[in-house]
C-alpha cells in the first residue's frame, strides 16, 4: 500500500487545520503557508501521475480494511489526471489570490484548501458513498468561497447555487440508498460486480438509482436544464474562486465517467449504457444553451461562465458515446477547457481592474491600461476556447469531432459543435473588440496595478494552451491510455482482490 | 496554583460523583475512580460559570424538603386529575405573592416548588426579585394561596438559606 | 409496517419539495430541512425495517443493518452543517437585499404590490 | 527540412520584429525580410526536382491519433504560391516601410504580417489537410489582427470582425469537409487523397464533403454570395490590402481548388457549384467596382471579380480552363498588388481615396502615374500585357463550355459583359484620377511623387506585368507548367504561351470588351444615375446589426431562461428527477416485494400519522413561520423516535440532538426575517407546486415500498462479525463511524468545521437591523435573562459535561459516540447563551472556536495518522484491554481519540455557528447587568 | 420475576399513563393558555416519573443488575419542568394571551 | 399481567400524545404550541421508555434523557424567541 496515495488528502487538509488555526496570524505567514500547501500538493500528485502511468490500478485501503468493507483510494490514470489538473488551476488561481483577493477574509486558505480537500477524495475514492461526503467537503468549501469577497452582488447566486445543490445531495443519498438496498454494497468495484447480477425485479429501482445519480452529476457538472445556476454564481464570484471553479463542473463530469463506465458501463449487462442515450442530446442542447448565452453576454464573466457551459456539452456529448475515442477526447479537451477557463477568469478580473465603473461590461470605455498585454491574453484565450488554430483548443475539438462514429452521431455532433464554435467566435470577436478597441474619450481614476502575481498567473493558465499543443502528443497518449484503462473495468474489479497490510507475503 | 488541584464546588462535585454512579448503573471500582475524576475535572472546566460554591446556611434542610416537595407533588396530583377529568369549570387566579426571600437560588427553588405542586405554576418574578406572580388553578382567593406557600414552602427555604 | 413508512417518506419528500419550491428563503430552508429528514429516512431504510434488532453486539438474536445507519448518522452531521450554511446565507441575503427575503434577492415587480396588501393583513 | 523551414522562419521573425522596435522602421523591415529571403535561398535548390513534375515531401510524426502530422510538400503549385507569398510579401514590407508612420506600432504591424506570411505559407505548403486547416484558421486569425489594425477606427474593426466570421466561419465548414474526406480515405496525407479521387467522388458523402470544403474555399477567396466582407477589409493599412487581395489570403480559396482539384473536381456537382458561383462573382465584383468612388473600393470589386473568374475557371473542370485559372492567378497577383500600392500612395500623397476629389495627378506625380496606368491596363486586359494573355484563355474557355440549349451562350456573354465592366472600371482607374481636370479639396496640397524607395516595389511589379505580357514562354513559362502540372495531377493538355493566337473568337470578344468598356465609362453618368437608385448597402453595417440582433436575441432568450428564479431552476431539478424516474418507476409498479409487508402496530401506526400530519401541516400552514417551525420539531421528534422504533438508537439521538440546534439556528434567523411568508401572487403556480410535490412524493412511496419488501444481501454481516474483534467495539454503528468507515466520518467533521469557519465569513461585517418587536407589533421584553432561567443554567452545564462524558465513553460499546457527546456539550453551552447571553458567556470561555474546530480536527488526523507508524495504513484502529487495580479491566483504543477529535469539532462548529448569529444581535455587544455574581 | 416487583410495576406503569393522558386532557380541554400550563409541569411529568420508576424496577428485577439510570430523566424533568413553565408564562404574558373569563387577578405587564 | 399493563399504559401515552397534537395544531397562540410541544417531547420519553420495556432493553434510555435535555433546551429557545425575538444576545 503506497501512503502516496494520501498525500493529496492529506496536504490539503493539515494546510487547511493549520489555516483555522491561524485566523489571526500576519497575512504574509498564512499565504506562504497556504501557497507552500498547494505547491506541495502539485509535487504529490504529480508523483502520483507518474505511479499511475504503468497502467495499475493502485489500492489504499483506510483502516486496512480489505474493499468491499472498508472505503479505498484508487489511484488510476484518470485519477492522476484529475489530480494534476486541479493541482496546477489551483496553484495559478493561489497564486492570483495572494495578489489581494484573499484579504477580504481570514478564512480565504483555509476554505481553499479545503475545497482542493474535497475535489481530491472525489478523484480518488473507490466508494459511492464516500464520493458523496467527498462532494459535500467540496461543495461547503466552494459554498464559503463564493461568499468571499466585497459586495452583495453574490449572495443572491451563492443562495441559488447552495439550494440547488443541497437539494441534489438529497437525490445523490436517495440514490445510494436504492442502490445499496438492492447490491447492498457500496464499494464502486464491487458495485461493477453485483449490479450485472442484479434479479430481474430488482432492475428498477437501480436503473432509477442509476439514473438519479446522473442527474447529480449533471447539475453538478451545469447540464441542461440543471445548469442555470452557474452564469451568475460563477461570475459574481471573486476572480481566483470563479477560475477554481472551472474545476467544479468537471467533477460532474469526473463522476459520470467514473460510475458510468465501471458501474454503468459496456458490462453491466441489463444496465449497459445507462442514460446515455439522454445524455448526447442533452449534451448538445446544453452545448447550444451555452452559445446562446454566450453570444447574449453582457460582461467578460458572464461570457466566461457561459464558456463553461459551452464545454461542458461538449464534453458530455463525446463522453455519451461511451468509446474509448470519445472518452479519450473528452479528457483532452477537459484539461484544456479547465485551464483555459480558470485563465479567461482571471483575465476577465484584471480587465475589471483597468476599467473604473464600466467594469467587465462588454461597454465601451475610456482605453485601459496594459492594453497589450490584457488583449492578448484574452485573444488567446479566446482561440483556445473557441478551438481555433494554433491552440489546444483546436485539437481538443478535433478529437471529439473525430471521436463520433455513427453517421447521425457525426451529423448532430459535427453541425452543433461547428455551428457553436462559430457563434462563439462571434461572441468572443465581438466582445474582445467592444472592450479592448472600442474607447471613449477620458481615462480611468485608479486603474488596479498589475502585480506579478495577478500577472503571472493569469498568463501562466493561458499559455497552458501553448504549452498543451507542444506536448499533445504525450497528453493525446496519456489520455487514450486513461480511456482504455477506464473502459476496461475487470482491471478495476480486481482491487477487491488485493491483499491487506500485512496479508502480503 | 493549590486551587487548581481543588474540588472548587464540592457540592456540585458531589452531585456530579452520584450522578455518574446513577449513569453507570451502580457503584463498582470503575464508576468510583471514573467518577472521581469527572467530578473533580468538570467543576474545574466550568469553573468560569460558576465560581462561587451557592450559599446554604442550613444544607441539612434540604433532603426534609425534597421529601416534602415530592409528597406533595404525589397527593395533589391526584387533585388536580380530579378536577380536569370533572369537567368542572375551574377558578383560576394569578396571585402576586410578596417574597420574603431574597437570594436568587432560593427565589428559584420556591418558585420551581410552586410550579411542581399541582394547583399553582409561578408565572413571573417581579425584576426587584420582590414579587412572584402565581397562577393558581382553582382557588378561592389570594389568601388562600399566599398563606399556603409561605407557611409550608418559603418558611423553610428560609430556614435553609437565612 | 412497510407501506406505513413508504407513506412517511412520501410525505416528508412532498412537504419538503412543496416547500423548497416557494419565494422565500425561510420556507425553502424549512423544506430542505423537511427533504432531508425524508432521506435519512429512506436511506436507513434501505437497510430494511426491522424491531428491537439494535445493532450492537449482544443486544439481540438478529442485528439490524448497520451500514445504512453509520451513513444515515453522517448524513444527520453534513445536512445539519449544510442546514446551518443556508440558514445564515439566507440571513446574509436579508441583509443584502435590503430586508427582503425574496429567494431571489427582491420581490420581482409584478408581485410587488399584492404583496403589500398581504402584508397589511397579517 | 527546409520546408518546415520555409513555414517557421515568419513565425521566429514575427517574435524578434517587436524587439527592434527600437531601431526604427527601417530596423524593423530589415529584420522582416530576413525570413522570406532565406526562405527563397531554401527553395532554389528544389527547382530542379520540381521543373521535372517532381516533387519534395518532408514528413515528421505529431499527433497519429489525429491522423494529424507535420508534413509538407512542394510542388509545382505550391511552389508557385509560395513565391507569390514570398515575393510579394518582400515588397510589401518594404512598401510598407514608407508607408507606415513612425508614431505606429510598428513592431506590432510586422509581427502580424510575418505571422500571417508564416500562415499563408503554411497553407500552401502543407501536405497534410489537417495541418493545412489549421493554418487555414490561423491566417483568418491574423488578418483580422491586419485588417483591425487601426482599431480606434470603427470601419477598421467592424470590417476585421466581419472577415473573421466569414473566413474563420468557412474555415469550420472546411474543417468539417476534411475531416469528411478523412473518414473517407483514412488518411490526410495529401498524397492519399489525391490518389483517392474516385473513391472519394463516388462516396455517398462526397456531395456533403464537397460543398463542406468549397464553402471554406468560397468564403477565402470571397465568391458570391460570401464576398462582401472583402471590399471592407481595404479598412486595414494598403501594404496589408495589397498583400490580402493580391497573393494571399484571397488566394488561399484559389489554392484550395486547385489543391484539390485531382480529389473533388470533374463531377457534375462540382461543375454547377463552382461555375455558377464564379460566373456571379465575376459579374457581380465587375459591376459594383464601377461604381465605387473609393479608390480601393474599385480595386477591392475588381479582385472579387478577378477571383470569380479565377474560380469560374477552376470550375469548368477542363485541363485547359485549369491551366488557365492557375495562369490568371500569378497575372492578377502582380497586377493587383503593384495596383493597390500605386492606391496606397495616391492616398499617402493626397490624404483621401475618394476619386471624385482625386484628379489630375498626372500633373503632380507622373512616374507613379505611368505605374499605375501600365497596370490598369493589364487589369482591363490590354494586350501586350500579363492580364490580357489569361484573360484570353479565359474566353476562349468559356466559348468551350458545353452547357445544354441556349445555356451554352451564358457564359461567354458573362465572360464579355464581365470584361466590358473590367475596361470600364480600369478605365476610370486611369482617367478619373490622374486627369479629368483639377483636384477637388485635397486634404494634402499640392501632392507629390513618394518617396524613392516607396515606388521601387510597384516598379518591379509592373515589369513583371510588362515582361509576362511580352514573353511569357519566357517568365512565367515553367513555373506555370510546373504549377499546372501539379495541380492537374501530372497530365498537362498542350497550351501555348503566345502573345497574340491569332484573330480568333477570343479576340473578338477582347475587341468588345475593350471598346464597350471604353463607351461605358464615357456614358458613366448614365450608369451611375442608374446606379444611384438603388440603395447602396454597406455591408458592414448590415452586419453589425445581424450581429447586434442576434446577440441581443439571445440576450432576450437568455433572460428568459436563465431569468434568475430559484423556483425555476429549483423545479427544473426535481422534474428533471422525476422524469428520469418515471420509466423505471414505471416498470416497477406498485410492487411489493416478495418478502411482502410485516405486520403494523397500531401505536406506531399512530406516530405514524401523527408524523404525515405535522409534515405536510407544515408544508400547508408554512406561512405563520413559528408554527411550522413548531410543527418541524414535530416531525424531527418523530423521525427521533422512529429511529428507536426501527431498531437504530444512535441515530435517534443524533437526530434528537441535530434537531434542537437546527430550531435554535432557525430562530436566530427568524428574529430578523418577517414573521409571516406572504401568499405568493400566481395561484397556478402553487397548484403546479403541489402537483410536482405530490409527484415527487408518490414516486418516493413507491420506491421505498418496492424497496423495503425486497430480501436482500449486504456487506453488513462483515461489519457485524468483525466490530467486536477486529475494531474493538460492540457499538457496531460507532465501530464503523470511527473504524470501518472512519474516512466519511473524517470527511464528515471536516465539512461541519468548514461549513461553521464559512459562517462566520460570511456573517462578519453584516448590519442587519433587529426588529422592534415581534410580528404582532409587540415590543419585546425589557426581561432578557429570566432569572429561573439562569439559575437552571449553571447547574446545567456541569451536568451536561458529565452526561457528555458518559456518552462520549461508552458509544464504543453502547449508543453514544464523540458526535453525539459534543452536541450535548454543545446544547448545554447554547443554554448559557441563551440564559445568560453572549457577552457573559464569552466572557468564561477562553477559548476561540475556531481554533477547538482545528482541535478537533487534528486529534482526527493524528488519530489517524498514527498508524503510520507501524506500516499500517491511515485510519487503521488499534485497542487492548488494560487491567488496572480497582478499576479492572477497560479498553483502550485508539479509535478513541479520533472519537475525541469528532466530539471537539462537533463543539468548535456548532457554537462558532451559532455565536456568529447570535453576534448579529445587538445586545451581544452591551455587557448583561442583568445578572449578578453571588447576588 | 417477582410477584411484588410485577404488581409493582404494573401498578406503576399504570399510574404513570393515567397521568400523563391526564396532562393531555387537561391541555386539550381547559380553557386558556395558564390553565392548559398546569397540565404538562405537574401531571406529565409525574406520569412520565411512574413509568420510569417501573423501568427501574423492570429491568432491576430481571436479574441484570440493579439499573437507576433512568431516574436520572425524572430528577431531570423535575428540574426543568418549572422554568419550561416560568418562561412559557412569561412568553404568554408578554404576547398578550388573554386569560379566561373567570380568571381573577392580572397578568404582569413584561 | 405486565403485558397487559403495558399496552394499556402504551394506549394511554398514545392517545395522550394525539391530544397533545390536536393542541398543538389548535393552538390558538403560539405559547400554546410550544407547551404542546414541550408536553409531546415528556410523552416521547414515556414512549422510548415503553419501548425499551417491550423490547426489555436498555440500550434506548440515553435517548429518553436525551429528549429531555433537547426538550428542555427548545422549549426555553421558543418561549425566549416569542418574548424576547433574539433567542442569543
Ligand atoms: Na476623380
Ligand atoms: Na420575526
Amino acid at each position: 500500500m503506497n501512503h502516496w496515495l494520501t498525500a493529496p488528502i492529506l496536504i490539503p487538509l493539515i494546510g487547511g487545520i493549520l489555516q483555522a488555526f491561524m485566523g489571526y496570524a500576519p497575512i504574509a505567514l498564512r499565504r506562504t503557508l497556504a501557497i507552500a500547501t498547494t505547491v506541495l500538493m502539485l509535487v504529490a500528485a504529480i508523483v502520483l501521475l507518474v505511479l499511475a502511468d504503468d497502467g495499475s490500478y493502485r489500492l489504499y485501503a483506510f483502516g486496512n480494511w480489505q474493499p468491499p468493507f472498508g472505503i479505498v483510494l484508487v489511484l488510476d490514470r484518470l485519477a492522476a489526471l484529475m489530480l494534476v489538473m486541479t493541482a496546477v488551476l489551483a496553484l495559478f488561481c493561489h497564486i492570483y489570490a495572494i495578489g489581494g483577493t484573499d484579504e477580504s477574509s481570514r478564512q480565504f486558505h483555509g476554505l481553499f484548501l479545503f475545497q482542493l480537500l474535497g475535489l481530491n477524495i472525489a478523484f480518488l475514492t473507490g466508494d459511492l458513498f464516500n464520493l458523496f461526503v467527498a462532494f459535500e467537503v467540496l461543495l461547503i468549501a466552494s459554498y464559503g468561497l463564493l461568499m468571499h469577497g466585497e459586495g452583495t452582488s453574490r449572495t443572491v447566486p451563492g443562495l441559488h447555487y447552495v439550494v440547488l445543490n443541497l437539494a441534489g445531495s438529497a437525490v445523490f443519498l436517495i440514490a445510494v440508498g436504492m442502490i445499496y438496498s438492492v447490491t447492498g454494497t457500496l464499494n464502486m468495484a464491487d458495485l461493477a460486480v453485483k449490479i450485472p447480477q442484479v434479479a430481474e425485479e430488482n432492475l428498477p429501482l437501480v436503473k432509477a438509482g442509476g439514473m438519479m445519480l446522473l442527474v447529480v452529476f449533471g447539475l453538478k457538472a451545469a447540464i441542461l436544464p440543471l445548469c442555470f445556476w452557474l452564469p451568475g454564481a460563477y461570475s459574481n464570484a471573486t476572480a481566483p474562486v470563479a477560475a477554481l471553479f472551472a474545476v467544479m463542473t468537471k467533477v460532474g463530469i469526473y463522476a459520470i465517467i467514473r460510475v458510468f463506465t465501471l458501474i454503468f458501463g459496456s458490462q453491466a449487462g441489463e444496465l449497459a449504457g445507462l442514460g446515455m442515450d439522454w445524455l448526447f442530446p442533452l449534451a448538445l442542447i446544453t452545448l447550444t444553451m451555452g452559445v446562446i448565452g454566450a453570444l447574449g453576454a453582457a460582461s467578460l464573466r458572464k461570457l466566461v461562465a457561459w464558456q463553461v457551459i459551452i464545454s461542458v456539452g461538449t464534453l458530455l456529448a463525446a463522453i455519451s458515446f461511451g468509446t474509448v475515442a470519445g472518452t479519450s477526447a473528452a479528457l483532452f479537451y477537459l484539461l484544456n477547457t479547465t485551464w483555459v477557463v480558470g485563465g479567461l477568469f482571471l483575465v476577465a478580473d484584471l480587465v475589471d481592474g483597468q476599467r473604473g465603473s464600466a467594469q467587465d461590461k462588454i461597454v465601451t470605455a475610456p482605453r485601459i491600461a496594459n492594453r497589450t498585454f490584457l488583449s492578448v491574453l484574452f485573444l488567446m484565450g479566446a482561440v483556445a476556447a473557441v478551438g481555433l488554430p494554433p491552440l489546444s483548443g483546436f485539437f481538443a475539438k478535433l478529437l471529439i469531432l473525430k471521436s463520433a462514429v455513427t453517421e447521425s452521431d457525426v451529423a448532430w455532433l459535427w453541425s452543433v459543435l461547428l455551428i457553436g464554435s462559430f457563434f462563439t467566435l462571434i461572441a468572443y470577436s465581438r466582445a474582445g473588440s467592444i472592450v479592448f478597441w472600442r474607447n471613449v474619450e477620458g481615462h480611468i481614476e485608479e486603474p488596479q496595478k498589475l502585480t506579478p502575481s495577478l500577472s503571472v498567473s493569469a498568463s501562466a493558465l493561458i499559455s497552458l494552451s501553448i504549452v498543451m499543443v507542444i506536448l499533445a502528443g504525450p497528453i493525446s497518449r496519456y489520455a487514450e491510455d486513461t480511456a482504455a484503462q477506464l473502459h476496461d473495468t475487470s482491471a478495476y474489479t480486481d482491487i477487491l482482490s488485493k491483499p491487506m497490510v500485512g496479508e502480503e507475503k | 496554583m493549590l486551587d487548581r488541584l481543588s474540588f472548587p464546588q464540592p457540592y456540585l462535585s458531589l452531585i456530579l460523583f452520584a450522578v455518574w454512579q446513577f449513569l453507570s448503573d451502580g457503584v463498582s471500582g470503575a464508576s468510583v475512580v471514573m467518577g472521581l475524576v469527572l467530578a473533580w475535572m468538570i467543576p474545574q472546566l466550568t469553573r468560569g460559570f460558576w465560581p462561587d460554591p451557592p450559599f446554604f446556611a442550613r444544607p441539612w434542610k434540604l433532603p426534609p424538603y425534597l421529601v416534602l416537595v415530592l409528597y406533595d407533588i404525589l397527593v395533589s396530583s391526584v387533585s388536580v386529575a380530579r378536577l380536569i377529568l370533572s369537567g368542572r369549570e375551574p377558578k383560576p387566579i394569578l396571585v402576586s405573592y410578596p417574597l420574603e426571600l431574597t437570594h436568587p437560588l432560593a427565589i428559584s427553588m420556591l418558585a420551581s416548588t410552586i410550579s411542581l405542586t399541582p394547583g399553582t405554576v409561578s408565572a413571573d418574578v417581579s425584576d426587584d426579585r420582590t414579587l412572584l406572580l402565581i397562577h393558581a388553578l382553582d382557588a378561592e382567593s389570594d389568601d388562600e394561596v399566599i398563606n399556603a406557600i409561605r407557611t409550608r414552602y418559603e418558611a423553610r427555604l428560609k430556614e435553609m438559606f437565612q | 409496517m412497510e407501506l406505513a413508512f413508504a407513506v412517511v417518506i412520501g410525505a416528508l419528500t412532498a412537504s419538503g419539495v412543496y416547500l423548497m419550491l416557494r419565494a422565500r428563503t425561510f420556507p425553502v430552508v424549512l423544506g430542505l430541512t423537511m427533504l432531508s429528514y425524508g432521506v435519512n429516512l429512506f436511506l436507513f431504510s434501505s437497510g430494511r425495517l426491522v424491531t428491537g434488532g439494535q445493532p450492537i453486539i449482544g443486544s439481540a438474536e438478529t442485528y439490524s443493518d448497520p451500514l445504512p445507519q453509520a451513513l444515515v448518522l453522517t448524513a444527520i452531521v453534513i445536512g445539519f452543517a449544510m442546514t446551518a450554511f443556508v440558514v445564515v446565507l439566507s440571513l446574509r441575503s436579508l441583509a443584502d437585499n435590503d430586508n427582503d427575503d425574496h429567494v431571489n434577492g427582491r420581490v420581482p415587480e409584478q408581485d410587488r404590490i399584492p404583496q403589500e396588501q398581504e402584508g397589511a393583513n397579517t | 527540412m527546409s520546408l518546415p523551414l520555409v513555414v517557421l522562419l515568419p513565425f521566429l521573425g514575427a517574435l524578434a520584429a517587436p524587439l527592434f522596435a527600437q531601431g526604427g522602421r527601417t530596423a524593423i523591415a530589415v529584420i522582416s525580410c530576413v525570413p522570406a529571403i532565406i526562405g527563397l535561398a531554401a527553395l532554389y535548390p528544389h527547382w530542379a526536382v520540381l521543373a521535372d513534375g517532381g516533387i519534395v515531401q518532408h514528413t515528421t510524426e505529431w499527433l497519429p491519433a489525429l491522423g494529424l502530422s507535420l508534413s509538407f510538400r512542394l510542388d509545382g503549385l505550391s511552389l508557385l504560391f509560395t513565391l507569390l507569398i514570398l515575393i510579394i510579401g518582400l515588397l510589401i514590407i518594404l512598401y510598407a516601410r514608407y508607408y507606415l508612420k513612425p508614431h505606429e506600432n510598428v513592431g506590432k504591424f510586422y509581427a502580424l504580417l510575418l505571422c500571417f506570411k508564416g500562415s499563408m505559407l503554411g497553407i500552401v505548403l502543407s501536405s497534410n489537410l489537417l495541418l493545412m486547416v489549421i493554418f487555414w484558421e490561423l491566417t483568418s486569425l491574423t488578418s483580422f489582427l491586419l485588417i483591425s489594425f487601426w482599431t480606434h477606427k470603427k470601419d477598421a474593426r467592424r470590417g476585421a470582425r466581419m472577415s473573421l466570421a466569414i473566413t474563420g466561419g468557412g474555415g469550420l465548414a472546411l474543417l468539417a469537409g476534411i475531416l469528411l474526406i478523412g473518414n473517407i480515405v483514412g488518411s490526410y496525407e495529401l498524397e492519399d487523397v489525391l490518389a483517392a479521387g474516385d473513391l472519394i467522388k463516388n462516396h455517398s458523402m462526397y456531395p456533403v464533403a464537397l460543398t463542406l470544403v468549397l464553402l471554406g474555399a468560397f468564403t477565402k477567396s470571397a465568391q458570391f454570395p460570401f464576398h462582401f466582407w472583402l471590399p471592407h477589409a481595404m479598412q486595414a493599412p494598403t501594404p496589408v490590402s495589397a498583400y490580402l487581395h493580391s497573393a494571399t489570403m484571397v488566394k488561399a480559396g484559389i489554392f484550395l481548388m486547385a489543391r484539390l482539384y485531382p480529389a473533388l473536381a470533374g463531377t457534375e456537382q462540382w461543375f454547377y457549384m463552382v461555375s455558377f458561383t464564379g460566373m456571379a462573382t465575376l459579374l457581380i465584383g465587375a459591376y459594383v467596382a464601377m461604381f465605387k468612388h473609393d479608390l480601393k473600393g474599385l480595386l477591392a470589386h475588381s479582385t472579387v471579380s478577378h477571383l470569380g473568374l479565377i474560380t469560374l475557371l477552376f470550375g469548368m473542370g477542363t485541363q485547359l480552363a485549369a491551366v488557365a485559372a492557375v495562369f490568371h492567378v500569378i497575372n492578377h497577383a502582380i497586377f493587383k498588388a503593384s495596383l493597390f500600392m500605386a492606391a496606397g500612395i495616391i492616398d499617402h500623397e493626397t490624404g483621401t481615396r475618394d476619386m471624385r476629389r482625386i484628379n489630375g495627378l498626372w500633373r503632380y506625380m507622373p512616374h507613379t502615374a505611368t505605374l499605375a496606368m501600365v497596370a490598369a491596363s493589364s487589369m482591363a486586359g490590354v494586350p501586350l500585357l500579363n492580364g490580357f494573355l489569361s484573360k484570353e484563355m479565359f474566353f476562349a474557355e468559356a466559348l468551350e463550355l458545353n452547357l445544354p440549349g441556349l445555356w451554352a451562350y451564358l457564359p461567354p456573354l458573362v465572360a464579355t459583359l464581365a470584361g466590358i465592366f473590367a475596361v470600364a472600371y480600369s478605365a476610370r482607374f486611369i482617367h478619373d484620377v490622374f486627369f479629368n481636370g483639377r483636384p477637388v479639396n485635397l486634404p494634402i496640397f499640392p501632392p507629390h511623387e513618394p518617396p524613392r524607395y516607396m515606388k521601387i516595389p510597384v516598379e518591379i511589379l509592373v515589369f513583371a506585368c510588362l515582361m509576362v505580357g511580352m514573353f511569357p514562354a519566357f517568365s512565367v513559362g515553367p513555373l506555370l507548367y510546373a504549377a499546372a502540372s501539379a495541380t492537374l495531377g501530372g497530365d498537362v493538355p498542350e497550351y501555348h504561351l503566345t502573345v497574340i493566337h491569332g484573330f480568333n473568337l477570343p479576340l473578338l470578344m477582347s475587341f468588345v470588351a475593350f471598346f464597350g468598356g471604353l463607351l461605358m465609362y464615357t456614358q458613366r453618368q448614365r450608369f451611375f444615375d442608374f446606379h444611384a437608385r438603388f440603395k447602396e448597402i454597406d455591408e458592414k453595417a448590415v452586419f453589425e446589426a445581424i450581429v447586434s440582433r442576434i446577440s441581443d436575441t439571445a440576450h432576450t432568450v437568455t433572460a428568459y431562461i436563465e431569468n434568475g428564479s430559484l423556483q425555476r431552476y429549483a423545479m427544473l431539478l426535481i422534474v428533471s428527477v422525476i422524469a428520469v424516474s418515471v420509466l423505471p418507476l414505471w416498470d416497477l409498479g406498485i410492487a411489493i416485494g416478495s418478502n411482502g409487508l410485516s405486520p403494523v402496530d397500531w401505536p406506531t401506526l399512530i406516530g405514524i400519522a401523527i408524523l404525515v400530519v405535522a409534515s405536510l401541516g407544515t408544508a400547508a400552514m408554512h406561512r405563520d413561520r413559528f408554527f411550522a417551525l413548531v410543527l418541524l420539531s414535530v416531525v424531527g421528534l418523530l423521525v427521533a423516535l422512529g429511529f428507536a422504533r426501527f431498531s437504530a438508537p444512535d441515530l435517534a439521538m443524533t437526530q434528537l440532538s441535530v434537531e434542537v440546534v437546527t430550531i435554535v439556528l432557525l430562530m436566530l434567523a427568524l428574529y430578523y426575517m418577517p414573521s409571516w411568508t406572504p401568499i405568493e401572487t400566481p395561484k397556478g403556480r402553487r397548484i403546479r407546486d403541489i402537483l410536482i410535490a405530490g409527484a415527487a412524493g408518490i414516486g418516493m412511496t413507491l420506491i421505498t415500498l418496492a424497496m423495503l419488501t425486497q430480501p436482500f444481501t449486504s456487506i453488513s454481516e462483515f461489519f457485524l462479525e468483525n466490530s467486536k474483534p477486529g475494531g474493538g467495539g460492540t457499538n457496531v454503528v460507532n465501530v464503523i463511524l470511527v473504524d470501518f468507515r472512519g474516512f466519511d466520518t473524517l470527511g464528515e467533521i471536516t465539512v461541519l468545521g468548514i461549513a461553521a469557519l464559512g459562517i462566520y465569513a460570511m456573517l462578519r461585517n453584516v448590519d442587519l437591523p433587529p426588529p422592534p418587536g415581534d410580528g404582532q407589533g409587540h415590543a419585546w421584553t425589557r426581561d432578557a435573562y429570566p432569572m429561573m432561567l439562569q439559575q437552571i443554567a449553571r447547574p446545567m452545564l456541569p451536568l451536561a459535561l458529565m452526561i457528555s462524558a458518559y456518552i462520549f465513553l461508552r458509544g464504543h460499546n453502547m449508543p453514544g459516540g464523540g458526535f453525539i457527546a459534543g452536541l450535548i456539550t454543545a446544547v448545554a453551552l447554547i443554554l448559557q447563551y441563551i440564559a445568560s447571553g453572549m457577552s457573559w458567556t464569552q466572557g468564561r470561555i477562553s477559548i476561540r472556536y475556531h481554533n477547538v474546530i482545528g482541535l478537533g480536527l487534528l486529534f482526527a488526523l493524528i488519530a489517524g495518522a498514527g498508524s503510520f507508524a507501524f506500516g499500517y495504513p491511515f485510519l487503521t484502529s488499534t485497542f487492548d484491554y488494560v487491567y488496572w487495580p480497582v478499576v479492572g479491566k477497560f479498553e483502550v483504543a485508539s479509535a478513541l481519540v479520533f472519537d475525541l477529535g469528532v466530539y471537539l469539532t462537533v463543539i468548535g462548529a456548532t457554537l462558532l455557528a451559532l455565536t456568529s448569529v447570535g453576534r448579529l444581535s445587538p445586545h451581544s455587544a452591551i455587557n448583561s447587568t442583568n445578572y449578578k455574581e453571588g447576588s | 420475576m417477582n410477584p411484588i416487583a410485577e404488581y409493582a410495576i404494573a401498578l406503576l406503569l399504570l399510574i404513570g399513563g393515567f397521568f400523563t393522558l391526564v396532562g393531555a386532557i387537561g391541555l386539550a380541554r381547559l380553557p386558556d393558555f395558564y390553565t392548559r400550563l398546569h397540565g404538562p409541569t405537574k401531571a406529565t411529568t409525574v406520569g412520565v416519573g411512574a413509568i420510569v420508576l417501573s423501568s427501574v424496577i423492570y429491568f432491576s428485577s430481571k436479574g441484570q443488575g440493579v439499573g437507576v439510570a433512568e431516574v436520572l430523566i425524572t430528577v431531570f424533568l423535575f428540574l426543568t419542568a418549572p422554568v419550561s413553565a416560568n418562561i412559557l408564562a412569561k412568553a404568554a404574558m408578554h404576547i398578550g394571551v388573554p386569560t379566561t373569563d373567570s380568571t381573577r387577578g392580572n397578568t404582569w405587564d413584561q | 399481567m405486565i403485558t397487559i399493563a403495558l399496552y394499556i399504559t402504551i394506549a394511554m401515552v398514545v392517545l395522550a400524545t394525539v391530544l397533545n397534537v390536536y393542541r398543538l395544531i389548535k393552538g390558538p397562540d403560539a405559547p400554546d404550541r410550544v407547551l404542546a410541544l414541550d408536553t409531546l417531547y415528556i410523552n416521547a420519553i414515556a414512549l422510548i421508555v415503553l419501548l425499551g420495556i417491550t423490547l426489555g432493553t436498555r440500550l434506548y434510555l440515553e435517548s429518553a434523557l436525551l429528549i429531555a435535555v433537547m426538550g428542555f433546551v427548545g422549549t426555553v429557545a421558543m418561549a425566549k424567541y416569542l418574548k424576547r425575538g433574539s433567542v442569543i444576545e
